[in-house]
């Protein structure tokens, strides 16, 4: 079974610290969501966990293999994978061209066409549109295109940061059973969400960052029992 | 009649001249973003290479292309990162701090083969420098239809590298967004080394052609940034099929106002036309550029 | 909610007496893709309008259109009583007309107070200091105030974006998905800002897609699909509406 | 400063250009600047009553650029306080020059510069050693002409829109009229211009001679574009650079055939105490650099005979007092010697006040790759090749 | 507070120091202090819209060289104006340029508007070369006027106005801020109801009349010009690497970059001039200021977000928590 652990993890901006010493353990097959107020450093730690921030001190392993020396195309490689805040969709590249980067890992291009075909059947939208350029998309449009993107290449291991943000009500349904759905293939997802409503009851475990630090750890019905919690983090959702 | 077909003769081969160092500067302008003033210091260090070459050891000019591309190729790897950390810092304006670096490269380039090498105009020999070809009225300068060949066969080869395979994706994907490029998988310290060799490969072997059509010496450069800048923005940035339809639409332009109006206002004309055409169509004439 | 489809197109509209901006049979396509097909719709004076819809449905196509950043194939858009279709994105702001950006546009390399402060550069600019320091208060944007933008998290920056507009002096605001990416408490924040601009008379048209936040600050919600307005009505009104239930909200709420 | 406490020396500035366009020619100027003093020095220095004094040279890069070329010699006079000012290559600089030599009263010799204007204004302080282009381009048209055989008729004209090489070829265009040739064609290309349309252009009028203003690497390109166009015309003429061995260098066995202008070679029968003939000075400059000298080099080299001549006849010792530069202002301006390099004697009025018009221009070719004098008939080494044979 | 006053200090000091120059030194530095002055106002011309509105213009030097031939040409024959009223005369020709050529070009973007700004330049140039009454390639000479007292301290003037100027409108008032909005994001700017294309037209004629007014300077002084050396691309290129390397889109940064390039240019020139070998040093000392001092040397002051994180991370997550009331 592949766990993510990420263990005292320091890091920031040129000379800025930003998460201070944060650790934490995510499992293969099951949702880990990390929720917190903004700028506390969530996209951060992902960053960092990623390889696209290099790391101040502290570590990271999947599955007992360290990722904290590798650069990221290297993290990649092993299996895990970011999905960025905001998705980061290629504006220029079409949307095929935008999948086709999702595998770029993968040697065999027989095989990332038809990992792409399957994905689309799932988003007919792209399929209308595989030659659009995908800045042209709507933002939403976007978001689901880079959710896509993320899963060509069949990773191990993906790291959201917020998947749902800026879908319609009905698609942040439809996301995050389908979020769900990976965890039945096995895959471990750590995911960043602001959705807490409906993010929350899908979590297998959760996290509360704050200023850069954890102030809780925990199920989510840990959670619900802890009003002062519920107040100060969760919006009293 | 015949003055009027070798002068559009003249025309397409002074664009397929000026295309030659052209098309791999899109690659650096359209990949990796970034304004080099360099560009005229491959192109005079290639055409020395190819002199010392054949000054030293009696080579043909035309046996330097390849040396050319793999010794350049290989400087241009390593400075490749240094110049993209540059690009991609997070400085205020990246893309100024980049073209400051390339002008200080420039310039040191330059003081160095002044410096080194001196200041004589030396000239690249190669079995085709000279001939020509006639064909009915028309004479046909056999060295400049090798360049406009090279031309074309680099803008070919580069346009397929680009649009047909994985890496060439990579390449484009980079020039969007080095970080997401990167969480894909995309090593972008060395694509970004790999680009700008295949750059300063390209256009020193680029180099070799221009000293065995004109001659070389270390103050001929800028002239060539010159037209490669101006070449590169009415072609539209990064694109490389516009890049020939350009220079050839420069070279067609500078031979008929030559020809039919004078010389001295061929370069005004030139630079008249780039004007024009960027006011009616800001994105280069295939409207294509970045 | 058994409508005609021609009575659920014209329920946008209001008599136009009393609205600020009106729209009418407004078109923009790209390419193949018909972004705007034919909206009609109205905001009336000191109302809070939500404007839901599907993913790609057309709406923030719509604030660009009326802001004068895209332009029109062709319809009317009257603001404040001035046709401005067609007019460019500076005078139509003059004319009193402030937006958001979905995707956050941020003056990069200026620190956080300077980009509020460009949002009352043109025209209110008595006491922008002042509003500023408030704004970056009201926002939790204080420690931040002199980090430039560019650096700011996901949130934060949307937060930005809300900032900026409240430093205008505008009689028309146009959110675009201001709260998405935005943490809860600081939802019910920009939530409460909103109400309170209402107060001193300022209309609001908001792309939401976060149904509380929908319920409870928004007088009427104005449903696009397809580059169309669809329905229109109250909150309980287009919960009941199944149509909308199945292509918009997937699920009773 | 200090140094002048010890022995005192005659302090030389020399303004050229070191970098920029101009480099080859500035490079050229300063080495005959240097051959002089080198020479003068090796015999211990400048006569002056008796005793002689050593010569210190000092150099400023205008870097092709006559605002530069001002900057440097303010700094020659003011820092360095030289007492002579060797002179640019270029005429702009010369130009530019001029008022900083007349602010500071001292005498600058201008072993090259060839532009007509320099000497308009009539410079106090500025002489000049080679006789302006519009006196000399002209004039070995008028010797081509005469010895070409059968006499050629027609004539086109390309210069270079560039100072120096503009007025070149405006000395060609006026000397074709006063040779009776017809001008069939005067193309003035831009510097960054490639040559093709023009030599197309040029060769479907076939005329005899083409005559080219430009500096070396147009010539150059001259050549080479000729050629891959399969153009030969009867007589190809050049003035400046052709001289320089660089051009037959670069050009190898296409370089032959070339006629260029020159107001000195190795081979006119000219000489002095310093350098000897002018074959040895031709020797001197090659053990030095390695090539043959070229008549700018020559001039420069005499420039600082004329200095010489000068200082000896006002016999100052450094340094020399503001005062003592005005005389030697005057003493220059009077001067009627014979060097390795010809007469030299400075007008005194007209067009080309201060400017030595004495040499007469020597019509050169290139033949197996070496420069030799063909007209006119008494400087004639060997004889032109006429018409041109086509390209091999 | 203090660093306010202690700059105050500096800068007045600075003020007096250059005021004082011409008793100090010898005509050579004076001339030196001159073309440095000169070159921190041109360098800070092109930093107006390079550097705060985000412009590159590699055509400068077309102003700079109109500047320089209205004065050339007026106070020359028949006119012989004198030379303080050809200023204004060069201000408004370039003036007219600048408007008829900045309305277009200024809808372009990034490397297409540069170049299109040097094509343009390279059209005048071209033009000056083949008219006659330009005096042609050959140049034109002014009536000589060698009081280098004179030109210090005209020189000085305009610098001082130009940065003036600067502080005053991209730095001190509403117009520097649209000026930087439009810079960063050109679309929301419109959205807070800039009026991007005038602000940028005034910013484009502002600097060019500001190279325009060095320039009839620069041809008085010299008494020579002729198109290469008041249009030469090298002009705009040594401004655009002064910025630059001093910082761009700062106040100082320009009078630094300007002041420090030309004066090591020039020490560099006066030690190994007899060899081109300077020309390497200098292009190194770009690249390593490119490379140790990425935001121009003006970066080094620039002051910092001081801030620590970790105290104002806390005391944010405590606003947080305290803004719903309740938790300590
Ligand atoms: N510049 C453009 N070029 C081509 N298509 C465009 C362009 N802008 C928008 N579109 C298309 O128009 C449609 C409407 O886009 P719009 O951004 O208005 O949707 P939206 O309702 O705001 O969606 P979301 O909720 O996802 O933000 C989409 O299909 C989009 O792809
Ligand atoms: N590139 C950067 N340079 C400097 N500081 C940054 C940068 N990116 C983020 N920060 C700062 O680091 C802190 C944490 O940012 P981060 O993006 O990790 O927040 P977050 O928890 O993901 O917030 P959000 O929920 O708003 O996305 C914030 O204060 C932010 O201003
Ligand atoms: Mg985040
Ligand atoms: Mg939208």
């Amino acid at each position: 079974m592949t766990t993510l652990v990420a263990e005292n993890i320091v890091t920031g901006y040129s000379k800025q610290e930003i998460v201070h010493g944060v650790s934490l353990t995510a499992e293969a097959g099951k949702i880990t969501c990390i929720f917190g107020p903004n700028g506390c450093g969530k996209s951060t730690l992902l960053k960092a966990i990623a390889g696209a921030l290099p790391m101040w001190s502290g570590s990271a392993s999947l599955n007992g293999t360290t990722l904290s020396n590798l650069p990221v195309h290297d993290v990649v490689r092993q299996g895990l994978v970011l999905m960025p805040q905001g998705g980061g969709v290629f504006p220029r590249l079409t949307v095929m061209e935008n999948l086709r980067m999702g595998g770029y890992t993968l040697a065999d291009p027989q095989l990332v066409e038809s990992r792409i075909e399957a994905l689309i059947d799932q988003y007919p939208f792209l399929a209308r549109r595989r030659r659009t350029a995908a800045g042209s998309l709507s933002g939403g449009e976007q978001a689901m295109l880079s959710l896509a993107r993320t899963l060509v290449s069949e990773p191990r291991f993906v790291l959201l940061d917020e998947p749902s943000a800026g879908l319609s009500p009905a698609m942040v349904i439809e996301t995050l059973e389908r979020i769900t759905g990976l965890t039945a293939q096995g895959i471990g997802i750590l995911m960043v969400e602001q959705n807490i409503r409906e993010a929350m009851p899908l979590a297998d475990k959760l996290y509360i960052l704050a200023a850069g630090e954890k102030r809780f750890e925990g199920t989510p019905s840990d959670v619900r029992d802890d009003r002062q919690i519920m107040d100060i983090y969760m919006g009293g959702a | 009649m015949d003055l009027f077909l070798q002068t559009l003769l003249n025309g397409l081969l002074i664009g397929g001249v000026i295309a030659t160092f052209t098309i791999g500067f899109q690659l650096t302008f359209g990949v990796l973003h970034v304004i080099d003033f360099a560009v005229g210091g491959w192109v005079v260090l290639g055409g020395y290479l190819a002199y010392y070459m054949a000054a030293e050891l009696g080579l043909d000019g035309f046996l330097a292309i390849p040396v050319a591309f793999v010794l350049f190729g290989v400087i241009g790897y390593l400075i490749g990162p240094v110049l993209y950390n540059v690009r991609n810092s997070r400085t205020a304006r990246p893309e100024l701090m980049a073209l400051a670096l390339t002008f200080g490269l420039f310039t040191l380039l330059r003081g160095g083969m002044l410096t080194a090498w001196g200041f004589n105009t030396h000239s690249v020999p190669t079995a085709l420098s000279g001939e020509s070809l006639s064909i009915g009225p028309v004479i046909v300068p056999l060295i400049r239809v090798a360049a406009a060949a090279f031309a074309v066969a680099i803008a070919g080869g580069l346009f397929v590298f680009l649009y047909r395979t994985r890496y060439g994706l990579a390449i484009r994907a980079t020039a969007e967004s080095r970080q997401n490029a990167a969480l894909m998988g995309v090593n972008i310290h060395r694509l970004s080394a790999n680009v700008y060799g295949l750059y300063a490969g390209i256009t020193a072997m680029a180099g070799v052609l221009m000293g065995a059509i004109y001659s070389v010496n270390p103050e001929v450069g800028l002239r060539y940034t010159l037209f490669a800048f101006f070449v590169a923005v009415l072609a539209g940035l990064g694109s490389v099929g516009g890049a020939l339809v350009a220079a050839l639409l420069l070279g067609v332009i500078e031979a008929f106002v030559s020809t039919y109006v004078g010389s001295s206002y061929s370069l005004l004309a030139i630079f008249a036309t780039l004007f024009l055409v960027l006011l009616v169509s800001p994105r280069g004439i295939l409207q294509r550029g970045l | 909610m058994s409508q005609t489809v021609q009575a659920v197109a014209n329920d946008g509209m209001r008599p136009s007496g009393g609205s600020i901006l009106v729209v009418r049979d407004l078109y923009r396509y790209f390419g193949g893709i018909k972004a705007a097909n034919g909206v009609n719709l109205d905001v009336g004076r000191r109302e809070i309008a939500g404007l839901i819809g599907p993913n790609g449905s057309g709406k923030s196509t719509l604030f660009s259109l009326v802001a004068g950043t895209v332009k029109p194939d062709r319809g009317q858009i009257r603001f404040d009583g001035h046709e401005i279709a067609g007019m460019s994105a500076h005078r139509i702001a003059r004319l009193g007309l402030a937006r958001t950006f979905q995707i956050p546009a941020m003056f990069d390399n200026m620190t956080v107070t300077e980009n509020l402060l460009a949002g009352a550069a043109q025209g209110h600019w008595q006491g922008a200091h002042e509003r500023a320091a408030e704004t970056l208060g009201l926002l939790k944007l204080v420690h931040v105030a002199d980090n430039r933008a560019s650096d700011l998290s996901g949130g934060q920056q949307k937060l930005l974006e809300f900032g900026r507009v409240i430093m205008r002096q505008a009689s028309l605001i146009l959110l675009d998905e201001v709260t998405a990416g935005v943490h809860p408490n600081i939802r019910k924040i920009i939530l409460e800002a909103i109400a309170r601009l209402r107060e001193r008379g300022i209309s609001f048209l908001i792309i939401e897609h976060d149904m509380e936040m929908v319920r409870n600050v928004c007088d009427r919600i104005i449903v696009m699909d397809s580059g169309r307005v669809v329905t229109s009505g109250s909150f309980n009104d287009i919960v009941r509406n199944s149509e909308v239930m199945q292509t918009y909200l997937g699920r009773p709420q | 400063r200090t140094a002048r406490a010890q022995v005192p020396t005659f302090k030389a500035g020399v303004i050229t250009s070191l970098s920029g366009d101009n480099i080859l020619g500035g490079n050229l100027t300063k080495r005959g600047y240097d051959l002089w003093a080198d020479a003068i020095n090796a015999k211990g220095g400048v006569e002056v009553g008796g005793d002689r004094f050593k010569v210190e040279m000092f150099y400023g890069d205008d870097q092709s650029n006559p605002a530069t070329g001002a900057d440097a010699a303010e700094r020659l006079i003011v820092q360095n306080e030289v007492d002579v000012l060797f002179g640019p290559y270029t005429s702009g600089s010369t130009i530019a020059v001029q008022p900083i030599c007349q602010k500071y009263q001292v005498p600058m010799i201008s072993g090259s510069a060839e532009s007509p204007n320099v000497w308009k204004a009539k410079p106090e302080f500025n002489f000049g050693i080679i006789p302006a282009v519009d006196t000399t381009a002209g004039k070995s048209l008028a010797v081509l002409v005469k010895i070409s055989n059968p006499t050629a008729k027609t004539i086109a004209v390309i210069s270079v829109n560039e100072p120096f090489s503009k007025e070149t070829g405006e000395g060609f265009r006026d000397g074709a009229k006063k040779a009776g040739l017809d001008l069939v064609a005067y193309e003035l290309v831009p510097a960054e211009g490639d040559l093709t349309p023009v030599i197309s252009k040029i060769a479907a009028l076939k005329p005899d001679i083409v005559a080219v203003g430009g500096h070396e690497e147009p010539l150059i390109n001259v050549v080479k574009t000729s050629k891959s166009l399969d153009f030969r015309p009867k007589a190809l003429i050049m003035h400046y650079g052709v001289t320089d061995p660089a051009f037959a260098q670069a050009l190898a066995a296409d370089a032959n055939g070339t006629c260029g202008v020159a107001v000195w070679l190795p081979s006119v029968p000219y000489k002095d105490d310093l350098f000897g003939t002018a074959k040895e000075f031709a020797e001197i400059a090659k053990k030095k650099s390695g090539h043959e000298p070229d008549y700018t080099e020559a001039a420069c080299a005499a420039s600082g005979l004329v200095f010489g001549d000068a200082i000896k006849r006002l016999g100052k010792k450094p340094a020399l007092k503001p005062e003592n530069r005005v005389a030697l202002k005057d003493a220059i301006a009077e001067t009627d010697i014979h060097t390795f390099y010809g007469p030299i004697k400075f007008e005194k009025d007209g067009n080309h006040y201060h400017d030595n018009i004495q040499p007469v221009p020597v019509l050169i070719q290139i033949q197996d790759g070496k420069t030799v004098a063909v007209g006119p008939k008494d400087a004639a080494a060997a004889a032109l090749t006429y018409p041109l044979p086509t390209w091999k | 507070m203090k660093s306010r006053l202690a700059s105050l200090v500096l800068l007045i000091a600075a003020i007096v120091v250059l005021a004082l120059l011409p008793a100090l030194v010898n005509n050579y530095w004076l001339r030196i202090a001159t073309g440095a002055l000169m070159w921190a106002g041109l360098a800070c011309s092109w930093n107006m819209l390079g550097g705060y509105a985000g412009y590159i213009n590699f055509g400068q030097s077309a102003f700079f060289g109109l500047g320089a031939y209205t004065s050339a040409l007026l106070m020359g024959d028949p006119l012989g104006l004198p030379f303080f009223a050809t200023i204004p005369a060069g201000i408004v020709v370039t003036a007219i340029f600048a408007i008829i050529i900045g309305a277009p070009t200024l809808r372009l973007r990034g490397a297409y508007f540069a170049i299109a700004t040097w094509a343009f330049a390279e059209v005048l140039t071209q033009f000056v070369n083949v008219v006659g009454f330009t005096g042609g390639i050959g140049g034109l000479n002014l009536p000589p006027f060698l009081d280098e007292r004179f030109f210090y301290f005209t020189m000085f003037a305009a610098a001082v106005l130009t940065y003036l100027v600067t502080w005053a409108l991209f730095e001190r008032s509403r117009f520097g801020l649209k000026v930087k909005a439009l810079r960063d994001h050109e679309p929301a700017a419109e959205a807070m109801g800039i009026n991007t294309a005038l602000v940028k037209l005034q910013t484009f004629v502002l600097s060019a009349v500001t190279a325009s007014v060095f320039g009839s300077i620069f041809a008085y002084w010299v008494t020579f010009i002729n198109p290469k050396s008041v249009f030469g691309g090298d002009i705009t290129d040594q401004m655009v690497v002064m910025v630059l390397l001093g910082g761009l889109g700062s106040l100082w940064g320009p009078a630094i970059g300007g002041v420090g390039l030309f004066v090591i240019n020039r020490l560099l020139w006066m030690n190994w001039g007899d060899t081109a070998f300077y020309i390497a040093i200098l292009g190194a000392a770009i690249v390593l200021v490119v490379l140790f001092l990425p935001n121009g040397i003006a970066g080094l002051f620039a002051k910092r977000p001081a801030e620590s994180a970790t105290v104002l991370d806390k005391a944010v997550d405590k606003l947080v928590g305290n803004g719903e009331g309740g938790h300590s």
